[in-house]
This record gives C-alpha cells, structure tokens and sequence, in this order.
C-alpha cells in the first residue's frame, strides 16, 4: 500500500471550495461514525460517509470524487439530522457530486439518456431530481 | 379559509389522485385550496450548495405570490413542500441568499421570508384539528390497520421542516386515527425509499424498499399511506415483488374516502 | 462462663441469598457461652446497632460477635455501639461472613456451614477477650512535607495559614517543581509561572513555613503524632543569609560544561547556578562535580566576585532532627527514559525533544527566548509532529500500563500554542484516544483542530527516519486505512508519566506502601483518597497517580485538612493492641529487642520472687507509646513470654481449634 | 455420564473435604481477601480464614497445632517483602517458615500442604488463585493423616 504524503496547509482549490459550497465546516467531524451507521443507502457506498469526511480532512479529494459512495446518496439528511457535531453531511456530499459535475464534460446522467432509465409510472419529481443531482 | 396553493409537476401527471382527493375533501372540511397562478416547477430537490440561487428562484415566486395575497401558502407533495420550506428559511435567515435573489428578481417589495408554508397534512392538524376532522368523518375506515409511512423530505431537517419529531413522528398515525382506521407504527417508517436513486441504482433501492415494506409487514400493516409520490413508486415498483403485498396509497385519498367524497 | 451475644446481618441480600441466617443463628445458639443470638437485614443501621445495645443491657452480655461485612469495613462501628452501651469495645468481634463468605461462594450449600465456621471461630476467639484501654499519645503540632513542587507548596500554605508550623523539604535548589518548567497551563493558557511564583513567595515568606531546600529525608521514626525526621542538608557552599541573589557568581563561573536541569538539558550552565531567574530562595548553588575548584583546587573565581562575601567552600552536609506530628508526601512524578523506543530516534536527532523540552523552547525563559526552533540548526520548523502515549498504555516492558493522563491536553495545549504564534507552521498529532475527561477539556481540545487547524491522526508512528535536515515520520491513518509519511521538521514526543526513581527509598523511610506501579497506595482508593496506611502520613499530588495542575492542589488542600484533624488535637488515642511482657516468665534474652521494627523494647531490671527470694533480673520491658501491635517479638520470644493484646496466642489457638472441629 | 461428572461423583463419594486454615495480615491479605469477595471472584469454601496483625505473628505453633488438629493444608499470606506495613515484620516471616518448610517435611508432612506466599491488598485475583492452587494440591494429597490427633474427632 502506498504511503500517503500529508500536506494539510496546501489544500487544493477544489477541497476549499467544497467548504465554502456546503458551509461545512469538517473539521468539527470527530469521526463517531454515526452518519454512517445512519446512513440507509451505506449497503451502495465503497466508502462510508464518516470515512468521507476524514478523507477530506486529510486533504485526499480524489478518493472521495473517484468513489461510488457520492452518487449512492439519496440526499435523505438521515445523517445531518443525528450528526453530534452539527455538520450537514448531505451538503458535504452534494458539494463534492457538483464540484464532479461542474467539471466539463462531466455530468452523471445526459438528457439524452434518461429514457432508457425510466418508465411509465416514474413520477416527473424522480427526473427532475435526478437531472438536478447528476447534471449540469 | 382560503389558502394560496401550490401542486408541482408530479401532482398535474402521475399523481393527479393526490391532488383531486386533497381538493374535495378541502371542500367539505370548509377550506379552499386556490391553485396559485402560473406555478413554476420547484426542481425536486431542494439546492443544498450555498452558491445555488437560479434553483432557489421559483420557489421564492410562488412565496411572493402567496404574500401578496396575504395567504398562506399549502404544498401536497413531499418534495415541493421540502424546497419550498427551506427557500424560505433561507430567505429569512441567510442574508446572502435574500440579498441577492431579491437582487435578481427586483420585486417592488423585497421578499424576507415572511409567508408561512404548510403542508396539508399540517393544514388538518394545526388549522382544522384532528378531533373537528373526526366530527366530520362519514364513512369511518373501521378495522382497517394502516402504516404511515413518512420518508424523509417532510421530517428532515428538523430544525428548518419543523413538521413533527423527526426520529417518533405521530401526526401521520393520529390522522389515521381520526379517519377512524388503525394506526401501525413500525420502525423503518422514517427511513429514507430511495428517492431518485431509482434512476441509477435500482438495485440499492430495492433493498431499500424492500426493508420499508418488510418492517411494516412485520407489523402487520394492510397498507401503507404516503404523502410522496415518489415514495408511492419507489414503494410500488422498486420493491421486489414477492414483498410488494400491501396496497400503497396517498393519505387524501383514505380523507376522501373517510369523508364521504371518494 | 461468659455471656455472649451473637448478631447476624443479612446485609440485604448480600450475606442472606447465600447464608441461611435461621441456620446460623441455631448453630450460635449451641456454641459454648453463647446466650443470645438476632439477626437483622442491616445491622450497621441505627435499629441494628440499637439491637446490639439493648441487647447487650438487657441479656447482660459481656462479650459480642457480630457477623457482618469485613471488620476492615464496620469493626470500629460495632465497637463504638458496644461502648456506648457501657461494654469495654475491644470485647466484640467481627466474623467476616461477607467478603469472605457469602460474595466468594454461590450457593447456601457452601455459604452456610463456612459461616458458622468462622462464627464459631470468632465465639472461641472473644471467650479470651479482654478489656482493653487506650493510651493517650501527645502531638507535635508541626508537619513535615516532602517535595516542594506545587502539591506541596499548597498543602504546607493550606497548613500554615491554619496556623501550624510546616517544614518543606525540597530535593533541588528551588521550590517550584515541574510546574516552574512549564509555559501555560491547560485548559485556560495562563502561564504558569503567573500563578505558580506567588505561591513560592508565599511559601518563603510566611512565617508558619521553614524552607529546606536543597534537602533531602534522611530517615524518619515514630508515629502519629510523634514522628521524628532527619533532614540531610547538602553543603549549599553559599551562605543562605550573606547572599543578596545578585548573581555575579553565576556569570563569571568558567565551568560551563553541566547540563541544566531546568532547561531539560537543552542549555547548559556554570558549575554555580541558580536554577532559574525566579528560584526561591534566590540563592545559587555549586554543583562540586562540576566545579573547577572543588575538582583541581584552582579557581575559585565566584568567591573573589561576590560583593557579600557569601561563597563558602567549606560547607558540609548537615543533618537537622525535627519533631513532627504529620508528613505529606508531594514529591510528584518524573517522566519515563526514552532510551529503549529506538524507533523514535530521541537521543539521535536533536530534533525529536520531549514534550517537557518543548515547554522549555517554548517558553519565554527558556534557552530560545520563546521562539520555537530545531535544537539541531536553529532554523523555524515547519512542519511539527506530536506523537502521543509514548510508552503510556504499553504492556511491554519498555512502557507503562497505565494512561499518563495528562498528555492529551498538554499536547493539544501544545500544538495551539504552536499554531497561535506561527499560523503557518503544520501541526499533526498522533493519538490512540484522545481523552479529555475534564471541565473544559473536551472544548479545549476540539478548539486545536476546529479553531487551528491541528491535524489529529488516529493512529501512532511506527518509526521516524532522519532524512538530511528532515524527519520522515512514517505512520497510519486508522481511520482512513492509509499509512502516511510526513517530513517533519521537529517531533515532539509525549513520554509516559512515573513515579520518581527514589520512591522505594522513601517509603521504605516512610513505612508506606506503592502499587504495581510504583506510585504511593491511598488507603481506599475512594473514600481515602489522601491518606496512607500509615496513621499520620498523607498523600498529595503525582506521587500517588498522573494527575494535573488541578487534581493535585485539590488532593494537596485535602491532604492539608487531614493533617489539620490530626495536628489540631492535642491527645491522640493510641491503639491498646499492643505487646505485653509476662515477667515472670521472661528469661531476659532480649531476642525481641532486635526484632522491634519501632524500637519500642528496651531491657530493664526488675525485683522477682523466685523461690522465696528476691532476686533482681533483666526482663524485656514495652513502650506502649512506640509498640505498633504487629506481633513480631511474640514470636521470636523463646520461653512465650510476650503475648499481643487484642491477638493473643490464646485467642488465635482457640480460633485455630473452633476452625478445625 | 462425562468423564468430569464421573470423576466429580467420584469425589463426592470419598467425601474428602479438605479444611484450610489461611492466616492473613490484617494489611495486605487480610485487605486482599476482602478485594476477592468484593469482586465476587471463587474460591473454595473450605479456606477459612483468621485475621493477624502481621504475618509475622504467626507462630509456628498456631501452623502445628491447626494440622494437628486436622487441616489438611495451611496458608500464610502477608505483604509482598519491602511492602510491609510493619517495615521488616514478613522479612521474619520468610525466614521463620523456610526453617518450619524443612521441619514439617521432617516429620513427614507434604510440604505442598504448607504455603506462605505474598498477596497485597489489590491482589483479589492472586487471592483466590493462591487458595485454588493450595486447594488443588491438597486433592491430590489426600487427607493430612500424620499429624492428625483423633482424641480431637468427635
């Protein structure tokens, strides 16, 4: 396993950026671990959302933008609700999701592709959400 | 009483029943529901990253609307209400946000978040009450055991839906109670379908649902009542089938039922 | 024959669920002398000692055993109750039918006939009681207390202001101890030379308290009340009254070679030296290895600039015996040897210090003025590696069991002092737990990683490797999985707390007792925090366990207060259970005179009739105000002539026999 | 029927229920014994114990005369050596039983039925596994017959 080099101070542009985006602040995080025994979708997750947060804290984004675990969340505020430390982690995890999708040529879902993903009865709220949560 | 009232696109399509039961039991509780004028889709889901103010703006539109009509303003679906409440706690607290969607939208007044946004299921129990709701039941759903289930855009975050107690909710249960049928609680009826993960990860919300279901079959529920369309689909189509037994309905279409108008 | 009384306590369910009472109170019934047997669910309570009393009255008893909890617990309060109804106290017995019976056996099958066992045992034992009278035993209205840090400085200005004389005694040049070395204190950062220098001076000029620095306890005799210490004063070779402080010596002192103390060794000083600028008393010292003058007999520069005529080569070590009537140990805690965690580099790299050394560069006073730089170059570091429980938690025998307690918040102190006065600078913290159990400690420690930015790592470093001016430290991330390298410029170590090297000596001095661990042993580790087994000896600080600031002045005031009760009283009652010599039989071999741990046997001589004439002979006689009662000499007395109140060879052979019927 | 229940009947059949009189210092054993119940840690019932200020003053006579009158095994606990609240009081102790060790053995007693071992007042746990341990070798012992005086069997 590669050793991993800790530069906390030099924190690239993007973490600042997904502090500034959530209002977070993740350093507060104590790793208790309840939001990710909390968490109902954690069985689609390669990396729990306590884990997320220490990731970010030691400054290692691509690991966490890289991984499944940001497109598993429903955004149903399950963990921000019971956080001891008051931190949203839903807004954590949206803030990383947008600084993907932000990205050029990098947005989850495309318009184009929506039809194959739904069905007659899928309320137009499933869409519309999808859209706003994989794409820009 | 009259209420400034606000759809969404689910409830003009795949969830007419919510809105017509909701409409006519209205009328024979003695409050109107009046559509508001050209509604714009709220966006599903409410924008979570500070810097999000376009997705914010119709919301904002629609609380205008219902302040200048001096009206509250009533949502049905669980999402709208969800983004509609927590625009409006941003107007009100975040001085960021209000200053610069007023910016935007150079309104002749300012909006500062002053318009009350109630769910209709709050309708009944904080303007009409549950007990003058039972006064007015015609057809009692006697015997009928009946599981809320709530999902999570209405309970979370609590400190900004301020709808119930997000971890033991009851205003579902008491307003089963008031149409005369049986109450079940069961544990997992706070916890989150799946929502729009059904686009991508089927899977995952399969057994999330599946749980949902599980626990409330457990509990020997009959059916299940919801206020959310997508937690209507999510329990009705995403579920795999050999749990899906209980019949899932919206919780007007039991008012209606109960009052005689169905 | 005697009247004997027998109560049993069920102690709730404690003694009941596991002893059939009914049982054991028809069993007492048939022992030999007993009249009267009760039981009773509480017998401690006050209609339980009510029992007994009105038992007592009305039965006529004149002999009591009671069996309850261990005599360890109730004994006294059984006695008490007999006297108060008129019986001689040391006429009751306790049969121990808890703690020894009913809570190690778990069945009424094992548990009942073990009980009337050890009742009988006690019924045969009292048969042979007698009554006994306590001595008075006057107080020496003073106290000794040992170590002058800041548990002692507190206890001794606690005592003083009660108005009792106190005699500090201080090993190093200076009262002060550890405290003095630090910078700020947690969890408030005022600086501890703020709050901990107004006690010294309070300390040196209250005329209650007599300063013996530079001092150590030769040996200490007597007991409660009447203790008697010799005080070593080493040779000074300055004068206490001629010195001004006005430290001319200690600047023109060509030896240069001694490490200092107080800096941690990371300065070096003269040969005489005053340990720091605020020592009390202001008076320096010469260290006779390092001085010139003292090793080759030339030089002697320091008398030739002292205005005062104050340096006097000549001085010896001088003892002082003094009369005590209550000691308090406060001689706190040192930190553990570095040398067996290799790993770590301390020792080979100038740039891994101890978080004590790191007080030091940090402080104001120390060797750096207060800027924080590499011991190596000089230079700023940047990056600032504190690895926590460094030999604390560690079962191997390199480390310590036991948590240090002290070292999360002082590195958490540490790292925030780091980050307020060079925001640039990184800061990460290795830790096991982070353990913050304190008011305002919790806040404190979240505020170095909310509020600075301190990294906290949950993990420890598995070996740190010089790399030119750099220190990779290699260590793990627990929670993140990761192992991480770091390039640290400076790595502070958190080494384990102990009890100093010489607490085997002192207590052997002191008959006191030290745990596994080597710390001092309270008498009850919750409702006798501060005293020893010892009567008269008190504890106060470090020295009984790792504690902070706080902990120790709160123990030192608590110490101060049991002193207090003892010192204030001008008898004491001393135990009665004491030796015995039977003169008619000694044969004056006086065997028992050296096995006396107290000195309380002398020899004297005596008119005896023997064969119708008087005849004078040497018997073994006891000083009932030094015998401590351990029993000692009644063994070693060859023709049984000394016999033990309270445990005589009589009672024990009938607790013996009623055991083995 | 296990192997274990037979050989638990077995015994039961002989009835051979040792007796061990266990002399502890007021100090430290005496303390330690106290620590054993007060976490309900076993020990066999058939330890039964009598208080002394000191280990050191337990005579070689109290030893004799409890196997004469029918211990199976004696016990004697103090402080560990240096931590005697007497100072020196269990260094007399060491050196008195050595001596009595050899004697007993000389008069055809199992030394494995006689044990001073140092048990201090935080040492529940040594307690009960010095008593278990005295216990289990007196098993294998069989009853103490040699010294034995049977004018005391009732």
């Amino acid at each position: 396993m590669k050793r991993v080099k800790m530069f906390s101070n030099n924190k690239s542009k993007e973490l600042n950026q997904i502090s500034q985006m959530s209002g977070q602040r993740i350093q507060d995080c104590i790793q208790c671990g309840k939001c990710s025994a909390s968490c109902p979708a954690s069985e689609g997750m390669d990396i729990l959302p306590h884990k997320v947060i220490r990731l970010l804290q030691t400054g290692q984004l691509d690991r966490v933008t890289e991984s499944k675990t940001i497109w598993s969340c429903a955004s149903c505020f399950t963990c921000s609700e019971r956080c001891p430390r008051g931190i949203d982690i839903a807004k954590v995890l949206e803030a990383v999701r947008l600084t993907v999708i932000r990205r050029t040529g990098e947005s989850r879902l495309m318009a184009d592709d929506i039809f194959e993903k739904i069905d007659d009865e899928m309320p137009q709220q499933a869409i519309v959400s999808a859209l706003r949560k994989y794409n820009k | 009483m009259k209420y400034s009232y606000y759809p969404g696109c689910t409830l003009k399509t795949k969830a007419q029943e919510l809105e017509k039961f909701a409409i006519d039991s209205a009328n024979v509780l003695g409050f109107e529901l009046q559509e508001q004028k050209e509604w714009q889709c709220c966006g599903a889901v409410y924008p979570l990253a500070s810097d999000e103010i376009a997705s914010k703006l119709s919301a904002v539109r629609s609380l205008v609307g219902a302040r200048d009509k001096g009206e509250k303003l009533v949502t049905l679906c669980a999402a709208c209400h969800h983004v509609i409440k927590r625009v409006n706690e941003d107007m009100k607290t975040k001085d960021d946000i209000r200053t610069k969607v007023n910016n935007y939208l150079e309104l002749t007044k300012e909006y500062e978040g002053e318009t009350e946004v109630l769910h209709y299921l709050e309708v009944l129990r904080d303007e009409i009450g549950f007990d003058e709701l039972a006064k007015k039941v015609t057809n009692p759903l006697t015997g009928r055991k009946i599981g809320a289930y709530y999902g999570c855009l209405l309970l979370r975050p609590s400190t900004t839906m301020n709808f119930d107690d997000p971890e033991n909710p009851s205003i579902m249960e008491d307003f089963i109670k008031a149409i005369g049928a049986t109450p079940v609680k069961y544990p997992y009826r706070t916890e989150c379908c799946g929502g729009y993960l059904c686009l991508d990860q089927k899977e995952l919300v399969t057994k999330m649902t599946d749980n949902i279901v599980k626990s409330a079959l457990q509990h020997e529920a009959q059916e299940i009542v919801t206020a959310c369309p997508l937690c209507k689909y999510n329990l009705e189509r995403s579920c795999s089938a050999e749990k899906n037994k209980l019949s899932i309905s919206y919780f007007t279409e039991l008012l209606a039922e109960a009052l005689g108008v169905k | 024959m005697q009247r004997i009384g027998v109560f049993v306590c069920w102690c709730g369910s404690n003694i009941a669920s596991t002893v059939d009472i009914d049982k054991v109170i028809k069993e007492a019934k048939k022992m030999p002398g007993v009249v009267h047997a009760k039981d009773y669910q509480y017998m401690c309570s006050e209609v339980g000692q009510n029992l007994i009393k009105d038992a007592i009255k009305e039965q006529k008893l004149d002999r009591v055993v009671v069996a309850s909890c261990s005599p360890r617990m109730h004994e006294a309060t059984f006695r008490k109750a007999a006297s108060e109804a008129g019986m001689n106290p040391f006429l009751l017995e306790v049969a121990n039918i808890r703690e020894h019976c009913s809570w190690v056996h778990k069945s009424k099958e094992e548990g009942t006939p073990k009980a009337i066992a050890l009742v009988g045992a006690a019924v045969a034992k009292v048969a042979f009681n007698t009554g006994l009278i306590s001595g008075e035993i006057d107080v020496t209205p003073r106290t000794l207390v040992i170590g002058g840090g800041i548990a002692g400085l507190q206890a001794a200005i606690d005592i003083a202001d009660a108005g009792y004389e106190v005699d500090i005694v201080e090993k190093t040049p200076s009262i002060g101890g550890k405290m003095s070395q630090i910078d700020k204190t947690f969890p408030t950062l005022d600086c501890a030379a703020c709050i901990l220098t107004p006690k010294m001076v309070e300390a040196s000029s209250h005329p209650n308290i007599t300063l013996y620095t530079y001092s150590e306890v030769e040996a200490v005799s007597g007991y409660v009340g009447n203790f008697e210490a010799i005080i070593k004063q080493k040779a000074r070779s300055v004068n206490l009254e001629k010195c001004t402080g006005c430290g001319v010596c200690t600047e023109k002192c060509p030896s240069r070679k001694a490490k200092s103390e107080f800096n941690e060794g990371l300065t070096n000083r003269g040969a005489i030296y005053s340990p720091f600028a605020q020592a009390v008393p202001n008076v320096p010292v010469i260290d006779r290895e390092a001085c010139i003058k003292f090793k080759t007999g030339k030089c002697g520069i320091c008398e030739k600039v002292c205005p005062s005529g104050a340096i006097e080569f000549f001085q010896e070590d001088t003892n002082i015996t003094k009369k005590y009537g209550a000691i308090v140990v406060a001689t706190g805690y040192d930190i553990i040897s570095l040398d067996k965690f290799g790993e770590y580099q301390y020792g080979n790299h100038p740039d891994v210090i101890t978080s004590l050394e790191f007080e030091r560069l940090t402080n104001a006073a120390g060797p750096t003025a207060g800027k924080l730089l590499c011991p190596s170059d000089n230079r700023k570091p940047k990056k600032v590696v504190f690895i926590q429980c460094v030999g604390s938690r560690d079962k191997s025998s390199r480390g310590k069991t036991y948590c240090s307690k002290i070292c999360c918040m002082y590195t958490a102190k540490h790292a925030m002092l780091l980050k307020d006065h060079y925001p640039e600078m990184e800061a990460y913290v290795f830790y096991i737990d982070v353990r913050t159990a304190g008011k305002n400690f919790e806040e404190f420690q979240r505020r170095a990683v909310e509020e600075y930015g301190v990294q906290y790592i949950k993990g420890t470093v598995g070996k740190i490797f010089p790399d030119g001016e750099k220190l990779q430290v290699h260590g793990v991330d627990a929670l993140t999985g990761d192992t991480i390298e770091i390039d640290a410029d400076m790595v502070v170590l958190a080494a384990a707390t102990k009890a100093q090297d010489d607490t085997d000596i002192l207590k052997r001095k002191l008959s006191i007792s030290t745990d596994t661990n080597n710390f001092f042993t309270e008498a009850h580790a919750k409702l006798r925090p501060v005293e020893t087994h010892s009567a008269g000896i008190y504890l106060a600080g470090a020295c009984q366990g790792p504690k902070d600031i706080p902990e120790t002045v709160a123990q030192a005031s608590a110490a101060a207060a049991k002193v207090i009760g003892v010192i204030s009283k001008t008898k004491l009652v001393s135990s009665p259970c004491v030796s015995e010599v039977d003169e008619s039989i000694c044969s004056g071999c006086l065997a028992c005179i050296k096995i006396c741990p107290y000195e309380a046997i002398s020899s004297s001589t005596v008119d005896v009739k023997e064969n119708g004439k008087t005849i004078s002979k040497v018997v073994a006689k006891v000083n009932e105000a030094l015998c401590q009662g351990c029993g000692g000499c009644t063994v070693a007395c060859r023709p049984g002539a000394i016999d033990l109140k309270g445990f005589t060879n009589r009672q024990i052979l009938a607790e013996v026999d009623a055991i083995c019927r | 029927m296990s192997i274990e229940a037979k050989e638990i009947e077995g015994i039961n059949k002989n009835k051979f229920e040792p007796l061990i009189v266990a002399f502890c210092c007021n100090w430290c054993s005496y303390a330690g014994a106290d620590l054993a119940g007060t976490s309900r840690l076993s020990y066999p019932a058939n330890v039964k114990i009598i208080r002394v200020p000191c280990s050191c003053r337990v005579s070689e006579n109290f030893v004799l005369r409890a196997f004469q009158r029918g211990a199976d095994a004696v016990v004697i606990a103090g402080c560990h050596p240096g931590d005697c609240h007497y100072t020196s009081g269990n260094y007399h102790t060491r050196r008195r039983f050595s001596i009595l060790m050899n004697f007993l053995e000389y008069m055809g007693i199992e030394k494995e039925r006689f044990t001073v071992d140092w048990i201090s007042a935080a040492e529940g746990h040594k307690f009960a596994s010095v008593m278990n341990n005295a216990l289990e070798k007196v098993h294998k012992l069989g009853p103490n017959r040699k010294l034995r005086d049977d004018r005391w069997k009732r």
